[in-house]
């Protein structure tokens, strides 16, 4: 009940809630965001009304009869509600801080490193046991209540990682190792974008987030840790066959093929996210169609070339490319 | 072609608001990356011909992607880190074993060359190898000084290319 | 009295030289060469101010161009009117136009326009050194709107984090044209703080002790002294940053030693300094205008003015507030949460004293305190919202989102342009001699003030909703298209009150009404001179007497400064007693000759570093030529030079 | 003017001109050495910045050679003797004097340029070999920028004061204050020399 008490002024100032707004409160960094903005806005609300009203009265209201010492008098209570306001509100924002670094501290936390590059993220789960340890890109899935520490790394420009929905942001900038604790509360789909500044299409650096059970987790995870399935049907060993044969495999890695180029993401899953060129169109035939004839056409100025390819050729690749669930 | 009328749009939007755009802008720093898949993939023959060939050599844009293209194919693997040489030949000596134009090199690593220099045919597209050649070029100092980054943001032990004096290669010779 | 000089021998302003044959002397001493030799050798601190307003605001309308199409661009998602690239190069120039070719060169233009009058001298101090700023600062912002239509304008943001400003991510010459315009902008500013600072310290009238000094030169005191302090780090930053490209360094390549965050550190340490620069005038603005129209000196006046200089003070200890994401150590945040927090206590009693000055009073709601009102509903909003994002887990969501545009646009537009436009009107008589249309005024005034906040009080709740900054374009169904919608809206309704406004400015320098010396009944000296000011500004040099000079029944005078020769009187710093009669200048065509070749040596430094060398004969020459002492006709008469 | 005018003094007995913080350009002077001072500190600052990145400092090479560093700053040391007794003569106005000693600091500043340019060949780095070098050549070149922006000035100095222009008293309060940039120059070299010189050795 409190924290929907919390969400009535975000919800009623910010609209509503959305899969990439600050106010949804899906973890526990956004919501001590919601509480602690809620606690800024009532004392800021207080001062500005106080502010308004004085300027009211000052500009159309009665003349002051107190003389200077009234006014002396009003300047000291006015210094000293700013003083007073002020020291809270630094107390407060201390404590909340602390707080969210002890938040989840009991549970072993999953450990994720996140390397961006411009305009896309690639992600890798990392686990004690090296094989059992994940790659993929431009989206994460998190079991629900289980802190996640992730390790941020740069590539070449300073970026920004940064899920509204679950907690503050956290820059990656290169020659710097930066971590972010991330406790997601609440399970759903939310959408986590590139905050810095980053050159050409900074605009198009986007990614899923997914907060699941841990068994949804572990199933997503045992899946995505299979290699690509061989290709059975003609159609479908044709576009395997391109796509070895092209400059496809030089920059792209499918697991369990000799597609093994790291400058690109990996594809071993590809079909399985929700979306593609780092959350700029829907993970669908024609828009993956769409992105590999022309991928100048959707994020002008990205690394990704256009290879040439007659149609055939491209409903080939396509259809293999939907084969890697 | 889908591609080309935003951009139409948007340039003659964009004239209309700047009103008098002195020069045609430069291509020094042109970003825009063609991106018309049939001039470049179909026929080999295709590939050489790119029409915008000859921007690529003075074009800042296309000389950092090259830069990028050297360290990402690992041509660093033979040809050393800053074209220094190494298994394959140094780029930054004069010494032209097939030719130091534009085209003998989008030649050399198009087609490959004997004794090593595998064929990027299918591995490149023609952009990336126009983009490539004007970056190797520039590490022999062929390139204008004001177009070639002063250095990479990797380790480097050579002294950067704009303080270097260029090594003017000797007359391309006939490919063997 | 020294040997070689007795003061019967030299005509002497006094009561037996005075009205208007001493008038045609003076300005015939201290007037320009006719035409255009006249204009462009002109060193009086009033041409020089006017044309760097003219430009200021020049450069105001192009930065406005360019959030129009920001605005267009931005209306719906997935808009294809603009390319990446042409908006990337959009949103740079529109930040460091407005930053770094309009708001800190108008504060220090109206600081250079009013500041002698206000402390009741006769020109700034180094004029030669105003006429150089202001030709440098022209020359600035001419090469980098020329780079940007000839497409090479720069696309790394107006704060250029390296390594995206770096020689790998950024080819070709950009970030070396913004990198220059920072050499530019900060010689010249740094030109106009030494002046303003010798100014106010040595030339005030003989009287006007330190506690009667107009809050305005307070106000610009304290802003030139930040000039000072600040300006060293971003020249330092982006001369690192342009021998990067050029030569080579590694200071900011991580895999050589270097850091990018050594940039954000030395790029901060000016940049949050540089946005009190612009608001402190407006201070100053905000302070002149309440005390002119309630008839009553500004309430605690000496709680404003250490008001002033704790925001001074504080303003150089909270830059790395603007590097909470970059994961510097947390408690070192702690500290400078803190600090940025504490900032919002003198903002907050001068926000009061204003509202005291008006309640105590009966203010005439002139255009002027129109704009007073509309500063103070807004900055006070901005102002709060600053409060939040000092916070750490605040900042670390509302960081690089929207919700931080509104807020600096809250207290840059709400906290400095408003006084400006407020100022523009009240001194509009003085420098032109008419009075601003007053309904235009308050037509124009609304339809700034509904536009602003139609503008940008929806980019809060784009911010809250998780748009991030600089983003040429955004997906639909992330609840931002409404919003965006009613900011290009608000954008085009704010253009039309600033169209408006500039229309009364025109209109009214025609046939507005003609106001004379003192239209508003104010208190201070430059309302003491005629309007427009004559060349020499006073007549005889005035006494001051309090806080308020011309509130007094009497203005005393001075008598005894030569007329055949430029002379002001020098002041001690704090009692204001008559100290040295100092010779000022005369009109020279070397601050031009020296800031072109300044010019070429920056510019040709862009493309080789032995432009420093070569580069730097030209403008040793001109520099020179420029401090030779011009030969005079009688030998015992003192030359002038500088 | 509508207010009525009385005179309230007379400024003609005022002097025209005078030494140290009575003089307008002094004021000037000061201000424009808290802006390189500012400079000079915040470069420091970078420096010790850039150290904190390293684990072994200087990282690659040696530090500079110690010979041309110290003799550089035991003859910038010296030169204030001059340079002391050249703002005493200024504010006494004795002309031969200054002339006499304003050429000598002349050949003092050539001197330490020509040793300047003995520091730059034993820096034993290039700028472009990391940041170390390069913020030990942004250092020096800044330093040496100083010097001889100064050192230009001062000539100029001198050969106005040779000409007829050098009788007014005015002159003598310009060759005050070149005294004291001078002294400015060397007093953030000492800081600068313990950076390039003494802090890689010591550190």
């Amino acid at each position: 009940m409190r924290r929907l008490l919390a969400l009535v002024p975000l919800a009623l100032l910010a609209g509503c809630s959305g899969m990439q707004s600050m106010s949804e409160g899906a973890g526990f960094g956004s919501h001590l965001f919601n509480q602690l903005m809620l606690l800024f806005l009532v004392v800021t609300g207080i001062s500005y009304a106080a502010v308004l009203l004085f300027l009211t009265m000052a500009v159309v209201g009665r003349r002051n009869e107190g003389g200077e010492p009234r006014l002396q008098a009003l300047l000291i209570a006015w210094t000293g509600f700013i003083l007073i306001g002020l020291i809270l509100l630094t107390g407060a924002s201390f404590l909340s801080d602390r707080r969210e670094a002890r938040e989840g501290s009991d549970r072993t936390p999953l450990k994720v490193t996140v390397n961006a590059n411009q305009w896309w993220w690639g992600i890798e789960y990392q686990n004690d046991d090296p094989s059992q340890s994940l790659r993929t890109a431009n989206e994460l899935h998190l079991p629900v209540g289980r802190p996640v520490e992730l390790k941020l790394n740069a590539g070449d420009v300073i970026h920004s990682l940064w899920i509204p929905a679950l907690a503050g942001k956290q820059d990656l900038i290169p020659g710097r190792e930066n971590d972010l604790r991330v406790v997601p509360t609440r399970i759903g789909h939310y959408r986590g974008q590139c905050a810095e500044y980053c050159g050409l299409q900074h605009a198009h650096m986007a990614f899923d987030v997914t907060v699941e059970s841990p068994q949804a987790f572990a199933a997503w995870y045992k899946a995505q840790s299979q290699p690509a399935p061989e290709p059975a049907d003609p159609g479908i060993k044709a576009g395997h066959d391109f796509f070895m044969s092209h400059a496809c495999a030089m920059c792209h890695a499918i697991g369990g093929t000799p597609a093994n180029g790291t400058t690109g993401p990996d594809l071993t899953h590809v079909a399985s996210r929700k979306t593609i060129a780092a959350g700029t169109l829907p993970m669908t035939r024609g828009a993956l169609m769409g992105w590999i004839a022309n991928p100048q056409g959707v994020k002008p100025g990205a690394r990704m070339p256009a290879v040439g390819m007659t149609p055939d050729e491209l409903h080939a690749v396509a259809s293999y490319l939907e084969t890697l669930k | 072609m889908p591609h080309v009328g935003p951009r139409f749009r948007a340039r003659l939007f964009w004239l209309l608001i700047a009103g008098f755009c002195l020069l045609s802008s430069c291509r020094q720093s042109d970003r825009s990356q063609t991106s018309d898949p049939r001039a470049e993939g179909a026929g080999g023959g295709a590939i050489l011909s790119d029409p915008a060939q000859q921007g690529y050599s003075t074009s800042a844009f296309h000389i950092g992607e090259g830069q990028r293209l050297y360290s990402w194919m690992n041509c660093a693997g033979c040809h050393g880190p800053h074209g220094g040489g190494g298994m394959g030949p140094s780029f930054m000596d004069a010494e032209w074993r097939y030719g130091g134009g534009m085209a003998d090199i989008v030649r050399s690593i198009d087609g490959g060359r004997p004794n090593g220099m595998p064929s990027f045919h299918d591995r490149l597209t023609g952009q990336q190898m126009w983009q490539l050649a004007a970056y190797i070029r520039s590490l022999s100092g062929l390139a204008p000084k004001d177009v070639v980054p002063s250095r990479g943001d990797q380790m480097s032990s050579k002294a950067p290319i704009t303080q270097r004096s260029p090594d003017k290669p000797a007359e391309p010779r006939e490919p063997y | 009295m020294t040997a070689t000089e007795h003061p019967a021998d030299v005509p002497r302003d006094g009561p037996e030289l005075d009205g208007p044959e001493l008038d045609r002397i003076l300005s015939e001493t201290w007037g320009d060469k006719p035409g255009l030799i006249g204009w462009l050798t002109t060193v009086d601190h009033k041409r020089v101010g006017k044309r760097y307003i003219f430009t200021a605001i020049g450069f105001l309308l192009l930065g406005g161009i360019l959030a129009l199409i920001m605005r267009l661009q931005l209306a719906r998602p997935d808009s294809g009117l603009i390319t990446a690239d042409r908006y990337n190069q959009i949103f740079t120039m529109h930040g460091s136009t407005m930053m770094f070719l309009f708001a800190v060169p108008v504060m220090e233009a109206f600081g250079v326009y009013l500041v002698p009058l206000m402390v009741g001298t006769r020109a700034i101090s180094f004029p030669r050194l105003n006429a150089f700023s202001y030709w440098l600062y022209l020359c600035g912002g001419i090469m980098l709107w020329v780079a940007f239509l000839r497409d090479v304008g720069p696309d790394i943001g107006w704060f250029a984090y390296t390594p995206l400003s770096g020689p790998e991510f950024s080819p070709g010459k950009r970030a070396d044209f913004w990198a220059q315009l920072i050499t530019f902008t900060e010689v010249a500013a740094l030109a106009v703080a030494v002046e303003i600072v010798a100014t106010i310290l040595k030339q005030r009238a003989p009287g006007m002790r330190l506690d009667r000094i107009p809050l305005f030169v307070w106000g610009m005191l304290v802003t030139a002294f930040m000039v000072i302090f600040s300006m060293p780090a971003v020249t330092l930053a982006s001369s690192f940053l342009l021998s990067d490209r050029l030569v080579g360094t590694q200071f900011y390549n991580a895999t050589e030693g270097g850091s990018a965050l050594l940039w954000q550190h030395l790029f901060w340490f000016f940049g949050h300094p540089e946005v009190y620069i612009i608001f402190l005038p407006g201070l100053g603005f905000v302070s002149a205008i309440v005390e002119t129209f309630c008839k009553r000196p500004v309430f605690a006046y000496p709680i404003m003015v250490a008001a002033l200089v704790t925001t001074g003070l504080l303003a150089f200890g909270l830059w790395v507030h603007h590097m909470f994401a970059t994961g510097l150590p947390r408690l070192g945040y702690a500290f400078y949460t803190a600090a940025s927090m504490s900032i919002a206590l003198p903002s907050g009693v001068q926000i009061f004293c204003w509202i005291a000055t008006m309640w105590d009073s009966r203010p005439r709601m002139e255009v002027p305190m129109w704009w007073v009102v509309g500063f103070i509903i807004t900055f006070v909003i901005g102002g709060l919202t600053g409060v939040m994002v000092a916070s750490v887990p605040l900042d670390l969501e509302l960081h690089d989102t929207y919700f931080i545009v509104a807020h600096f646009h809250y207290t840059l537009i709400g906290g400095a342009v408003f006084p400006l436009l407020g100022a523009i009107t009240y001194w509009f008589p003085k420098i032109t001699g008419r009075m601003m249309g007053d309904r235009l005024g308050k037509v124009a005034f609304g339809f700034v003030f509904a536009g602003f906040h139609l503008t940008f009080m929806p980019m809060h709740f784009t911010g809250l909703l998780g748009m991030p900054r600089r983003v040429y374009t955004y997906p639909a169904g992330m609840g931002w298209s409404a919003l965006n919608l009613t900011s290009t809206i608000g954008a085009f309704v704010m253009a039309l009150g600033v169209v408006l406004f500039l229309a009364n400015l025109v209109r009214s320098l025609g046939n507005g009404a003609i106001a004379g010396d003192n239209p508003w009944g104010a208190a201070s000296l430059e309302w003491a001179t005629t309007s427009p000011p004559r060349p020499y500004n006073f007549a005889h040099i005035p006494a001051v007497t309090s806080h308020t000079p011309l509130w007094e029944e009497s203005l005393p005078v001075f008598s005894g400064l030569r007329v055949e020769h430029r002379e002001l009187v020098l002041t001690t710093v704090v009692e204001a007693l008559p100290d040295v009669r100092d010779p000022s200048p005369t009109p020279s065509i070397w601050p031009l000759l020296a800031a072109l070749a300044t010019t070429g040596l920056f510019i040709w430094s862009i493309f080789s570093p032995w432009a420093l060398v070569w580069g730097a004969i030209p403008v040793g020459i001109a520099l020179t030529l420029w401090f030779w002492p011009k030969s005079s006709p009688d030998t015992h008469q003192e030359p002038v030079i500088e | 003017m509508s207010m009525r005018q009385t005179f309230a003094g007379d400024l003609a007995v005022l002097p025209t001109h005078a030494f140290g913080t009575r003089s307008l350009t002094w004021w000037g002077v000061i201000a424009y050495m808290l802006i390189e001072g500012g400079g000079f500190a915040l470069a420091a600052g970078a420096y010790f910045f850039l150290m904190s990145q390293e684990t072994v400092w200087p990282p690659s090479s040696h530090p500079p050679d110690l010979l041309p560093g110290v003799l550089f700053t035991l003859i910038i040391l010296l030169s204030e003797i001059p340079n002391t007794l050249l703002k005493k003569a200024a504010e006494s106005e004795q002309r031969r004097r200054v002339l006499l000693l304003i050429v000598l600091l002349d050949l003092f500043g050539l001197a330490l340029l020509v040793i300047r340019g003995f520091e730059f060949a034993h820096i034993n780095v290039r700028w472009s070999d990391n940041a170390y070098g390069s913020i030990v050549w942004a250092l020096l070149l800044l330093h040496t920028i100083h010097i001889l922006t100064d050192w230009a000035e001062s000539v100029v100095l001198t050969a106005l004061m040779f000409t007829r222009h050098g009788t007014e008293p005015r002159r003598f309060v310009d060759v005050s204050e070149d005294a004291l940039y001078w002294r400015f120059v060397w007093i953030t070299w000492l800081p600068i020399f313990a950076l390039l010189y003494l802090a890689p050795r010591f550190v």
